[in-house]
């Protein structure tokens, strides 16, 4: 069993000879991690269990034949002396003190007749059955504690060899997910489909550039479609590279800049460059 | 405690049955492969890790079984913990490893008592606990022992209150060396004396210890609120 | 590489000999507690950290030669590199110790539409892609697509540029739970289901796709050079 010498290490001088005299027989114990919370430490004893089971110890006979009676007036007078020497007592101790007044009373008073209450005898049964399992418990501990202990005794794989993990990616979609982003995306884009085209045009501009560019220095007569073969290829375009062509022609003209023909009502259009000349041509106004 | 002796008859495996030859070799291939993974690991190895690596007709206790023969008696044995296994050195050997020793933080009087009585009598509560050392059981205590991953919260009593059951992990089976609860010592003159009884009078029969993860009857599971107030992992966690 | 047939007939320790049991004896304690050490150790154990912690007339190597020899054949080989000895797995049995970590990932919704373009449209380039979506598609969403597993490169288009032709892989039918391309819904079914909406434009349509493995009149196989340029595997593994 353990021994509780270093408990008792600096506790209550007065009552070491009782102490002494409790726990010589008995082997030594570690207790390391002191519970910092132990409140009823007074002398060294855990709560008034572990005294009443010190005191029983001294009467040096199995828990089983113990007397009880004995025991509450080991108890009372240890208390009594603790009180004396006016030490600090938890209520505990003193609550225990009160109870085996009593049952020390009805151990030694004929029981009254009629009484619903446990007899004494049936009191000082249950005390000494909770005597007995505390000590077992004791005694469990021990045996535990004495065992071949992992990493005390018992030793594991020293250079365990690591689960090597290799990982992987699932992925995860249902039919739904991909039938609703299908729905939802040819959704969309049949919408954002019907949309204008822009229409291309040339500009009154490009039309100036191009002209003046192509027909340059030309000063005999040409059709003005000539100029314009590799514009008008796409139909769409058609329309609009005459109609700009034609309009900055005239305003070349204005300009001074080209001449303009034409021998009948939407006959080809003729043009040639301004150039210095002695018989000025007959200008035709333009359809 | 070991035997030596032994050791030398032990073949490998220890089923030599010349009848049923190949049956031998699955076996001795099935051997090596729970040997390669047991050992591999330095906590102990679950039988449904075991399994999943195995074919699935395989007779993994056979295996086991097998396994824990042959190493018995040599420098490093075969030990189960719960449903767990591990390779450890033999006990009669921790002279020749002390610079393998862990120093470990020792636990209290007070502790190892609780430790005692909560591997005895679980599921049990703080009050049980309380009732069987006569004394109160400081908080500090019980948080040292969770901390070792020795004791775990299984659930709740149901009860008034609803008190925290507590119970041992397999980590404690682990630490001091069981296979299972009904090998703590004494366990079976502690009940024949019906001192792991912890309600009074004693006139009923108390059952064996159960670490089953299981909650009993009387237990309740931790609710999400429980989890949260008691700052716990989940109970299996532990 | 490993002859498990020869692992029976390795008693412990293997020498055996009538006429010297004493010594016999002695080398299986020793066996024993070497055995121990180089498997408790976090570390090789050097020849002289075993021989401190054995008696001095100890023959380390015989002991060692005995424990490698025991261990020959089994799961758990004992190694020497230097004069430094541990315990390794077979090599044989290294695929015990390898775990799967499987990593759940989800699609992104650019990669669902491409998947499912490439399903209804297929064969299809990533020009068709992005012409039907009307944005550009990142070369990481075919990747992300390619390592499903669900799509597949199937040849090259027969036009300018030779693009590469997409489709779907019979991977793709196992994870959607299609028995073939045909089973993708129609227009009718999806607006049935309520994912189309009933105004479309007249000249609407969705396609049904060919299961047909083949490449079709406008698909070129793809070269080896392809399969260099394009670190391709072979088509058909996708």
């Amino acid at each position: 069993m353990a021994d509780k010498d270093e408990k008792m290490t600096g506790s209550g001088q007065p009552v070491a000879d009782i102490q002494d005299d409790l726990w010589s027989a008995t082997a030594p114990v570690d207790r390391a991690i002191a519970d910092p919370e132990f409140t009823i430490d007074v002398d060294g004893f855990e709560g008034p269990l572990d005294l009443l089971l010190s005191l029983a110890r001294t009467q040096k006979v199995d828990l089983a034949k113990i007397s009880i009676l004995h025991l509450a007036e080991q108890y009372l007078g240890f208390i009594e002396e603790v009180r004396r020497l006016r030490l600090e007592l938890a209520a505990d101790y003193l609550v225990m003190a009160a109870w085996l007044a009593f049952l020390k009373s009805k151990l030694l008073l004929p029981e009254p007749e009629g009484d619903d209450e446990p007899t004494g005898e049936e009191l000082a049964a249950q005390l000494a059955f909770r005597l007995k399992r505390l000590e077992a418990m004791r005694e469990a501990a021990s045996q535990l504690v004495n065992r071949d202990r992992l990493t005390r005794d018992v030793f594991a794989r020293g250079m365990p060899e690591p689960i090597i993990v290799q990982k992987r990616s699932e992925f995860s979609a249902t039919l739904y997910d991909l039938l609703t982003a299908y729905a939802a995306e040819r959704q969309r884009q049949s919408v954002s489909f019907v949309h204008i085209a822009r229409r291309s045009v040339w500009s009154l501009q490009d039309a100036r550039i191009i002209l003046t560019r192509l027909i340059g220095n030309i000063s005999d007569w040409a059709p003005l479609n000539s100029f314009l073969v590799e514009y008008l290829v796409e139909p769409e375009m058609r329309t609009s590279v005459l109609a700009s062509s034609f309009a900055a022609s005239l305003e070349l003209v204005r300009e001074g800049k080209l001449e303009v023909q034409q021998s009948a009502i939407f006959a080809p259009l003729y043009v040639r460059s301004t150039v210095p000349r002695a018989v000025p041509q007959t200008t035709v106004g333009v359809q | 405690m070991v035997d030596t002796n032994n050791a030398e008859v032990v073949p490998f495996p220890h089923l030599v049955s010349d009848d049923d030859s190949n049956d031998h070799l699955t076996l001795v291939k099935h051997v090596r492969m729970v040997e390669a993974m047991v050992f591999a690991s330095s906590e102990p190895v679950s039988e449904k890790a075991l399994g999943e690596r195995l074919p699935d007709d395989v007779d993994l206790d056979a295996v086991l079984g097998e396994l824990e023969k042959f190493y018995s008696g040599r420098g490093v044995n075969l030990v189960r913990s719960g449903n767990n296994w591990a390779f450890r050195t033999a006990g009669d050997l921790a002279f020749l490893l002390q610079k393998e020793a862990i120093q470990q933080r020792k636990l209290s009087r007070a502790a190892l008592e609780v430790l005692a009585i909560i591997a005895y009598h679980q599921p049990v509560t703080r009050a049980e606990i309380e009732e069987i050392r006569g004394v109160v059981t400081s908080k500090g205590t019980l948080d040292v022992l969770l901390e070792t991953g020795w004791i775990r919260m299984r659930g709740r009593r149901r009860a008034p209150g609803r008190p925290v059951t507590y119970g041992s992990t397999d980590q404690f089976l682990d630490h001091f060396g069981l296979a299972e609860l009904r090998d703590l010592p004494g366990l079976d003159e502690l009940k024949g004396a019906g001192l792991l009884q912890s309600q009074l009078p004693a006139n009923f029969t108390v059952p064996m210890p159960d670490d089953c993860e299981d909650l009993t009857e009387e237990e309740d599971p931790f609710t999400l609120e429980d989890i949260e107030d008691l700052g716990l992992l989940p109970p299996t966690g532990g």
